[in-house]
């Protein structure tokens, strides 16, 4: 996936003059002059390349200044260019929540339609590196409670590379989360660039039993349970909402409508979180078609741990998942 | 004084315009009808008329909750702006963001901002623009005492610097934020100091005296234009008005106050002009009138206006597109 | 409740030496040397006197950074002492939130309970002012989602001093979220100092037929609507949830499995906020009572506009509350 | 040099026993058993030894992710931080925090910390907490280079300036964050400049030179402890090990590498003190053999030790009563 994130960047960038990417280590190695065989290329290397193609006026490193960052971003995004910010870790956004928040967000609504905020911010997610209490954080579910963010789940590297060329082109603020234990999983994705729209669901496996969806990795994860629950003769829908905001309610609604029953998978803390937030939206609008309440897997109330027992507990497997699925159907 | 004088006259005729038009929404405000909360430029006329005056519609201004002078300065209409007070559909931002959020992108006024420091790296990223794009347009962040604050200012010159953006920071230092006054809030006695430990030329002026104003900002101005990078002025202005309307500043002595009143940069500046023969008391009544005339014909448009319909309370979220 | 509100910090900082409060203008006039009569005591006025009776050391005004008055704060509980921190407005948070998400929220859990971060920051919240966007939000949903901190949304002058008081007796820390529109309620409450646990709700009134509850200024306007609809023959439970975080659901669900219908009244955008997450409870725990599904009232997925008929259009009001209580009986 | 003789041993058994405890865990980290990121902090060894060496246990420090050093010099044990770093139940955080958040609040040290600047308001905190209880403790802030990036550094700053807290700021600047140098995120020599802008006393320091550090650091502590406010401290040294264990460095400059290895504080000073008689050979190598000694104890006792049960998962997150 971390491939087909860097081609949408370089496809973009190539496009339209007034994409530029910048961030922490972006370039990693261009502050030494000549451009480095050995440059960084962003934390993960999705940004390799960047700047040996496209120079660095639109290729550049920062100092560590995430407030910072997103704040010339949202004045440069209402100013006419597309900035595309890698903020490394999505547990660093906070420290430009108000940025996010009070000025990306807002500002085309407060300034009654004439400032348009097309940025995106990049951000490495989720646990099981080991990385600890201040790495390891999702935070979709705080995006998706704001309005004027929209906010972007990718899965496979398909759509990886087409909801990120979707979200450059974008004229609002995209948030766009990558799982980290994604960016190693491979898929041939077509080279010309192509677009995955923002507020459509995929189904990704079809079943009559049982409504599962999934939040980025977890989406990989639920269709794994549904192999393994269609050798016990269990037909699982496996959903991937690719975007929490806008959200493909219709999809999942049709799905759970046929089938009765939801299990809602996401490695997030439960309150106020986007598998509540499904649950609820389920709840109401499918209310009649429910055979069994609602189920979510998700993380505990808690930050993450590093010990590798503890990490295990903390991230969503298959055996919760499995088992989820096993109470929604004996009722 | 190399100032042409048709750019002298301007500039009254600009820092009259925000104090009348300061004055007359104060009165307006207190009948009672103006949604919100207003924070007058009053005092501070001399900042925006001396910068702006170098600024044409393609460069771009980032303002503060106090945002009514530097609109004005920039260009936008007293007619929108006055909508906009009233929160009708007619207004700059639609009725959709009052005093504190008026904005008109036409004009390269990227927005009054309820966020203490809000302007920083919207100017900051304005001017990132610029640089990608090519132009010589330039970028300005006005910001109070207070605004200096905010860690993003810091954040903001780093960049800045080190990219040699086209920005030119203004602080406009009254002496209060709110109740508290920048002798309790910071230990230095000019912000623009600290410009210095991000390699960026700071100055201290008068921003009573809208010749020193005008004469920093042109070099400032002049050298974001050259690509040489941003600047940071300092103005040290009298805070004439209460920090809202309504406010009674029982927390102020009263002897502050009064030595506000003295440094009075429109009083100041017409002082000038008429002793340079440029403006006599006849010259000075028409400008006046002109304003005040306009002024009534915005406040009755703005009061006879349509409100926004309630069903339209989330339009502009987002661009037309949300959902696929 | 404002009055109540500073009496509980009063009390507070009388009992224990280590109460400190602090935040922009909570003095407001002390930097002018002697105590001033005309001292703001904060933007609303809840701190006035403080400083007055407890001094210079323990009640400070400070300069406009949010960030840095939660790091400190954050810092100073950990060695020892609590602090009572003025945030103004939730819109101003943001700023902190990386103080307040990775630091407050987090040290006790990363570094195996050795910490402890006993920690108030107390905020106005809520639209009706014509305050417009970035001052009226109310944020509470964003601080829920967030493991570590506690939320605290009272409604009555009583519960805000007894629930101010247990907030700063906690030893972690908690977000008190005080609605503007609440500022002027009245109430007789006990002079002596009274704590009210921070997870417990309140009826507020008994009922039947159906349950309504309601966040903060929304229990108060639930409370109304409920006397209207017992003209008509309808008795609503009315619940006030009062805290956030610890949630206090069993007496939320004891009450829909009598009443069988719930609607949820909430002035906040709706996607992963609390009224999702309310509503995605009860429709799980309370599966088989429920004879309707859970209708939410809340404000739209938009931030708050300025002009009065789009403000009014913004806020749940008791039409729409009267609605949905329509619709869930009607079913 | 007056520094006490014992002091000065002390100071370097401190640098010796960090280095070995980093080239240990440098070791067993690539073996794959332990758990997270590590940063070593070699070549930054005179810095946190020169700093703690004023401090008891009563005085607060704050670290960054490159925590070890600091760990170690205010008193950390070497087995609950081989513990730690095992993600063990008998590590110093129960296993719950790893390398980037080693804390010990026993002796004032507040912990490791992963958000880039994230000591900062932590000690800053850990100053006021000290003034209103009236003690006269002191609490060091440790950040980078990178760290001076972050903007709560500036209001920080200023917040301890108006209040005059006995907090000290230690910028350990090894020139680079991460592959950024600091020549390019800065357009400024010296960070410490910036301290002039909010009135603290700013001072460089060869952080390589332990007894510069040392010095510096006795008289910012002591201007603290006496009430008279805070002190930044700029320690330029050299980044001898790589961002992370595992980091290939290809952004680097081999010249570069090579100038930071000829800086090494370690050897400067072990020479130091040969040449003033102070140690030999054998010496050195008791200590060396001592400190190995408890790193095989801690090493093997660590990965002996037990894993936090999975249950344990929501352990910690609030103090005892999370409910009524
Ligand atoms: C982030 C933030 N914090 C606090 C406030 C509340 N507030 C509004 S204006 C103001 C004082 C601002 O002072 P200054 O920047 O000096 O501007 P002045 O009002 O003096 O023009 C404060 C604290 C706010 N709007 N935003
Ligand atoms: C807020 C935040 N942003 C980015 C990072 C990623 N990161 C970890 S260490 C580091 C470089 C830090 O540089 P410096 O402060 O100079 O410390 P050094 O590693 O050189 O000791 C970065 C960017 C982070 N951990 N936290
Ligand atoms: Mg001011
Ligand atoms: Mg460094």
């Amino acid at each position: 996936m971390l491939q087909a994130v860097g081609e949408a960047m370089y496809q973009a960038m190539e496009a339209d003059e007034t994409v530029v990417v910048y961030g922490e280590d972006v370039v990693g190695g261009a502050g030494l002059g000549e451009p480095y065989e050995g440059a960084m290329g962003g934390t993960f290397g999705a940004t390799r390349g960047l700047f040996h193609r496209f120079g660095r006026t639109r290729v550049r490193d920062t100092p560590i200044s995430e407030a910072g960052l997103v704040g010339v971003a949202v004045g440069a995004a209402a100013s006419g260019i597309r900035p595309v910010v890698d903020m490394m870790w999505s547990s660093f956004t906070p420290l430009a929540f108000d940025q996010i928040h009070n000025q990306a967000a807002k500002l085309r609504y407060m300034f009654g339609g004439q400032a348009s905020v097309p940025l995106v911010l990049r951000m490495a997610i989720g646990a099981g590196l080991g990385a600890a209490g201040q790495h390891s954080d999702t935070l979709y579910s705080l995006y998706t409670h704001l309005p004027g963010i929209k906010v972007v789940v990718p899965t496979t590297p398909h759509d990886a590379k087409g909801l990120l060329l979707a979200a450059i082109a974008d004229d609002d603020p995209v948030l766009f989360f990558e799982h980290m234990r994604l960016y190693n999983t491979r898929q041939e994705v077509p080279e010309e660039p192509y677009t995955v729209p923002l507020g459509s669901a995929s189904v990704t496996r079809p079943g009559t039993d049982v409504t599962i969806v999934g939040v980025s990795y977890m989406a990989k994860l639920a269709l794994e349970v549904a192999g393994a629950l269609a050798s016990d003769g269990i037909e699982a829908e496996v959903i991937d909402p690719r975007t929490l905001s806008p959200l493909d309610s219709e999809t999942i609604l049709t799905s759970v409508r046929k089938t009765g029953r939801l299990v809602v998978v996401d490695e997030s803390p439960p309150r106020c979180s986007i598998a509540a937030d499904l649950a609820a939206m389920v709840s109401e609008h499918a209310f009649d078609a429910l055979a069994a309440p609602v189920r979510r897997v998700t993380s505990p109330h808690s930050p993450v741990p590093l010990s590798p027992p503890l990490e295990n507990a903390y991230i969503p497997d298959a055996e919760r998942i499995r088992a989820a699925v096993d109470t929604v159907l004996n009722r | 004084m190399n100032v042409p004088d048709r750019t002298l006259l301007e500039m009254f005729e600009t820092m009259t315009r925000i104090r009348l038009f300061e004055e007359r929404v104060t009165l307006e405000y207190q009948r009672g009808d103006m949604p919100g909360f207003v924070h007058t430029y009053i005092g501070a006329e001399a900042v925006a008329a001396g910068i702006c005056a170098h600024l044409s519609d393609d460069d771009l201004i980032a303002s503060t909750h106090r945002g009514h002078g530097h609109s004005l300065a920039k260009g936008c209409s007293i007619a929108g702006m006055l909508a906009e007070l009233y929160g009708r559909e007619t207004g700059l931002c639609k009725g959709r963001g009052g005093s504190m959020h008026i904005a008109d992108f036409e004009i390269g006024m990227l927005g009054a901002n309820a966020i203490v420091g809000g302007s920083i790296g919207l100017a900051t990223g304005g001017a990132f623009a610029q640089q990608v794009k090519g132009t010589s347009n330039v970028s300005v962040s006005f910001f109070g005492d207070g605004g200096a604050g905010q860690g993003i200012l810091y954040e903001s010159m780093n960049l800045a610097s080190i990219w040699k953006l086209p920005v030119i920071y203004v602080c406009e230092n009254n002496g209060w934020a709110e109740s508290t006054p920048a002798s309790y809030s910071q230990s230095v006695e000019d912000l623009s100091r600290r410009a210095d430990g991000f390699g960026i030329p700071g100055h201290v002026v008068d921003g009573a005296d809208v010749f020193a104003v005008h004469k920093a900002a042109g070099e400032a101005i002049g050298r974001a234009r050259r690509g040489d990078g941003p600047s940071f002025i300092e103005a040290k202005i009298p805070r004439i008005s209460a920090h809202y309307v309504g406010d009674t500043q029982k927390y102020r002595d009263e002897d502050d106050l009064a030595a506000a009143k003295q440094r009075d940069p429109l009083e100041r500046f017409g002082s000038e002009l008429t002793a340079a023969g440029l403006l006599d008391e006849a010259a000075v009544e028409a400008i006046r009138s002109a304003i005040v005339e306009e002024l009534d014909r915005g406040v009755a448009a703005a009061k006879a206006d349509p409100w926004p319909a309630a069903d339209g309370v989330t339009d502009y979220v987002y661009s037309g597109a949300y959902g696929a």
